[in-house]
């Protein structure tokens, strides 16, 4: 029987979790995910990775919090949310009514308030794994964060992995010399699965007051201009690992999400393509389907790994 | 609030740098209210990447129109637009002025800066619509920056104009202009749309003289629809510990719950 | 007496070398320098940084060697050139009749080749000052390069310093860590000058072949998708350094250039543009001192750091 | 080789994606010779970032021709061009085919495949003007890629058309029609523009019975002017051990010097 976009078997295994298909959306780019719901079927998305959250409610940095630059977008949000109890309470009743996997972004500011929000969380129900930031650029000076040295990583992964009854999802910093060393650091300690990239430390500068265009100073630049770099990172660290990994960096289309998955990504995240479409991760993954229809792939998870470089 | 992803632009007004689109729309036209914006895509393709933020000038069962000052790159691809092209617009976006029956009868003060009278003309109309009397003020720095002026006239609003320069109406800052206003009227709302530095000394106004007023807010924005919080302004009483995205909460807020740096 | 574009003093000191104004063309960019002749006057230039040249001739990597991502452009040329002895027997002569100063790219396969090209070059006039390579992303496996390192990059400058009799311009890696440690590694080492950024290790995947887009599978991403970037390295480096500091990275415009002199930048080096605008670095100065004139500012070194980060 | 900043673009004809384009620009067009070619600005501001690289057309005093095919974003978008517009252009750039005087009273194969069409008429007209005899072959996969073809005729060119498809003409590759019509003619030389795996079957056929021929390449290209080595091909006793810039010292190569990987 032809293959056909309503045939193709879209779903992507992670091994600690099965996905409808293998678009996420990116953490700090769909908000909780409820604000989406006018604009798409939640149920359509492979997963929601929910924004960035620590134990309390956070300010954030002052704005201006975004600027663009050429296909890309720095942003210095400084993780302003409301805090797992918070989080607990009014919004994850509401998505465990929705059914799709729900990742929640963990935080910290030292590493006793990630294991104080993964203790906490892990009393709560309809959560599927959650995913260690521990490479936000906005918060600390200069961009300083664990994911920076393999130490740090393989330290804070290990004590969160003993603590936490859930799966763990490392999310990596791009702002690494080698991103393969702290890929392996983060598997050595245990963690289920690796996702990549975070933002780029970046500096947007305003020529007529002579000041940074973001209030924090530096930022994290994301979108088109950066997935060559990522898609670049997603191919070395899913050439070493065993655990699986999750790539992302300027997603917009489905033919966007296939280089990762060639490049080794099991799943994707769509992050800045979402402020653009509200509806475009589901795009993406219809696209996705399309042209598997179009090349007589049955699964999507064929394409997993096959660049051949050689 | 749909995603329209393909709104006729039907017809197109310019004075120099300024833009009016009146764009075939019914599902966003029959939503919006007064003081609610559209997330627009001023480019083809990811070029530029961001939707910009643009209020609603006017709306109806139709469609909407937008009034637009090219401020940049986005703004300056969006004026190459001609009649027939089709936008990609979200909206209607955001929570609106207030003008309900309360103001029936009364006096409202409408206070427009530069491009910053674009919200005010629906606002006008909808104020006249519950029997309230809508008095604009529009001001800019030459008269070059005032285009509408002759419209909100044909429409039979008060308006008084003012011009940095002189060049047209009252010569000075239009905040002084209403200031002289309020001698002679006490509005029962002071609605306001413009640059930080009027809506902050509007604020003030306002304030000593205990009169209520709504101010619409201006950002950079990531999203439109409260996903980024890249919007945030310090908002007295606000969600979100002080940084509230005007976005979602705003663009419009009571001037007395709106903190200025 | 008024500003002027004319009166504007555009001229940079890098303390062993004055430019007539800060504007050098980036290595590998524009040629050899004579390509570009007939597009604008050479002599108007603050400085031209030849091609990237090894001891001998070199094949460079098979194509196709050039690829366009989102205001970007990767690319894996792999040092096609024709080698010190051929440079110095065609091409010098005809550069020391240009009223410009002449940079030499240094490259070299390992630490001998770099002492063995500049020993040659030593024995060779007109030119201004070497700037070493260190930092190609496109010749070894997966960018592999002395500058990813401070120890070798330390070795290696150590070693050029006190061969060379010409003052030394280290070019840095923005693949790293901290680009801030390798830096300090360089000026401890006695480099004159630094200059970033060199290109981002970066992949192109092409979905309908399975294959990278780039025949050496990674190459180098430059252009305006990672001046943001960029310009945070120049910021951080000439925050720390007492050496000058170039900046590159996506140049297209004089306001540009000035945001990267605001954050630091004493010179800067304007690369990819040159293929979009043959006479891009003369336009990029001549821009310059149009800012200066309408912003009444006499000299356009006053504007060099002063980017108000509090 | 000059670069026209603002060169007009008087008059464009389509057939489906494919695309005329007659440009005004003296300086260009007086110094074209067949086999040149031109870097355009396919977008306005930085998007995409690189010019294209399309072959001459045609050209005359007052300016030149081009003719492409749609292949991706640059294409696509300069195919949005309308008459009046002002194009960027660097060139003529690169070194063309030969045909000089050598040839008059002789005949020459043209041979084009798909958009590989383009350079070939320029050359005819040439090659005409020095009292050789053109021959041309034009091939595509089906009858809308070769939509030149009532042109070449018009002008009174020998025309042997190809289709992959059968829609139109010799039912097979232009090659296999070339081979053909080599029974019957012996030309004095082979001109071929097309797909590489076109002008290496060509060139085998060439080779083979000794006729001398010239290949235009095709590369992705970052520069035009030679300074990027983007652009190498493989080509014997040139320089550059062995990777030679096609911008520079082609796009134009005897067959016998090419080499295929
Ligand atoms: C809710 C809302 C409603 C608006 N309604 C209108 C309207 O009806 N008519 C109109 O002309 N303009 C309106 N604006 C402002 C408009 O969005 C900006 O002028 C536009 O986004 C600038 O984009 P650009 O690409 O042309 O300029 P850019 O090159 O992006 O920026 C040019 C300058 O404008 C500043 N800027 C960029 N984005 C914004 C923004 N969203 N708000 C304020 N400043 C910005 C930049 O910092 C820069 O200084 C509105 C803004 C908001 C937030
Ligand atoms: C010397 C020369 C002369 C040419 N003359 C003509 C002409 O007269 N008419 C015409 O239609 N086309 C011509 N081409 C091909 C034309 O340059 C490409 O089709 C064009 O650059 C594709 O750009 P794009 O942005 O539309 O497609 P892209 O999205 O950039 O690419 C689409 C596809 O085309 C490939 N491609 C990109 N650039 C080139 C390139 N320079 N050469 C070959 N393939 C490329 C890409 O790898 C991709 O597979 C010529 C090419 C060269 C080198
Ligand atoms: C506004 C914004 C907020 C973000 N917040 C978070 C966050 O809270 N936690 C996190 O791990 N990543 C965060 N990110 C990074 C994204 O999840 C993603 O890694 C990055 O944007 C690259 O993907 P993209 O290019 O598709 O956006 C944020 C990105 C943006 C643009
Ligand atoms: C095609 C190409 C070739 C390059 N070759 C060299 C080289 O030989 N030596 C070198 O130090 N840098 C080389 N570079 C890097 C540039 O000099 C510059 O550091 C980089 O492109 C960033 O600047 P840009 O964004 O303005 O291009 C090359 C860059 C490109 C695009
Ligand atoms: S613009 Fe994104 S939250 Fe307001
Ligand atoms: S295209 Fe740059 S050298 Fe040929």
């Amino acid at each position: 029987m032809a293959v056909t976009a309503k045939t193709v078997d879209l779903t992507a295994d992670l091994g600690f979790l099965k996905l409808r298909n293998p678009v996420l959306t990116a953490s700090g780019t769909f908000g909780y995910g409820l604000e989406f719901g006018p604009y798409l079927d939640l149920e359509k998305l492979g997963g929601i990775v929910v924004k960035g959250l620590y134990y309390g409610p956070r300010e954030g940095n002052p704005p201006p919090r975004l600027v663009e630059t050429p296909s890309g977008l720095i942003n210095a949000i400084g993780l302003q949310g409301i805090g797992v109890e918070a989080f607990a309470a009014k919004v994850l009743p509401e998505l465990r009514r929705i059914d799709t996997a729900v990742v929640v972004n963990v935080c910290g500011a030292d590493d006793d308030e990630y294991a104080a929000v993964v203790e906490f969380l892990d009393g709560q129900e309809g959560i599927a794994a959650y995913e260690l930031n521990i490479s936000c650029p906005n918060v600390k000076k200069e961009g300083a964060c664990p994911a920076l040295s393999p130490r740090t990583t393989f330290d804070l992964v290990k004590r969160l992995k003993a603590a936490s009854r859930r799966p763990l999802i490392t999310k990596l910093s791009p702002n690494v010399t080698s991103i393969v060393e702290i890929a392996l650091a983060a598997e050595e300690a245990g963690t289920d699965a690796v996702a990549l990239v975070n933002t780029f430390l970046a500096l947007a500068v305003d020529l007529e007051t002579r000041r940074p265009k973001l209030g924090n100073v530096y930022g994290g630049l994301s979108g088109p201009a950066i997935k060559p770099i990522a898609l670049r990172m997603v191919h070395q660290v899913a050439s070493r690992l065993k655990a699986p990994v999750i790539g992302m960096g300027g997603i917009m289309t489905g033919a966007d999400a296939l280089e990762f998955m060639m490049a080794g990504a099991a799943a994707v995240e769509v992050g800045t393509a979402s402020f653009v479409d509200p509806d475009a991760a589901v795009r993406v993954a219809d696209e996705m389907a399309r042209w598997c229809e179009s090349h007589g792939i049955a699964a999507v998870r064929d394409v997993v790994g096959t660049l051949k470089t050689s | 609030m749909p995603i329209e992803r393909s709104a006729r632009l039907r017809e197109v007004r310019s004075w120099d740098d300024h833009f009016l689109f009146s764009v075939d729309a019914p599902a966003v036209g029959k939503e919006a209210r007064p003081g609610q914006f559209v997330m627009v895509k001023v480019g083809e393709g990811a070029f530029p990447l961001l939707r910009r933020p643009l209020g609603v000038h006017d709306a109806g069962p139709e469609g909407f129109e937008l009034f637009f000052r090219v401020a940049g790159q986005g703004t300056a691809l969006l004026a190459r637009r001609k009649p027939g092209d089709l936008l990609d617009v979200i909206g209607p976006l955001g929570k609106g002025f207030t003008a309900g029956r309360g103001l029936a009868g009364r006096t409202a003060f409408l206070v427009g800066g530069g491009r910053g009278i674009a919200p005010l003309y629906f606002l006008a109309r909808a104020l006249t619509g519950v029997g309230a009397r809508p008095v604009v003020f529009y001001g800019g720095r030459t008269a070059a920056d005032v285009p509408l002026r002759d419209k909100f006239a044909a429409a039979g609003f008060e308006l008084h104009l003012s011009t940095d320069d002189g060049s047209l109406g009252f010569a000075g800052f239009v905040t002084s202009l209403v200031e002289r206003e309020l001698g002679r009227a006490e509005p029962a709302m002071v609605y306001a749309c413009g640059p930080d530095p009027m809506m902050k000394a509007l604020a003030a106004i306002t304030a000593r003289r205990g009169l209520p007023s709504e101010l619409s807010l201006e950002s950079v924005m990531g999203c439109g629809i409260g996903a980024c919080w890249g919007c945030v302004h310090r908002i007295k009483g606000g969600t979100g510990d002080g940084w509230v995205k005007i976005c979602e909460e705003g663009p419009v807020f009571p001037g007395e719950r709106v903190l200025w740096p």
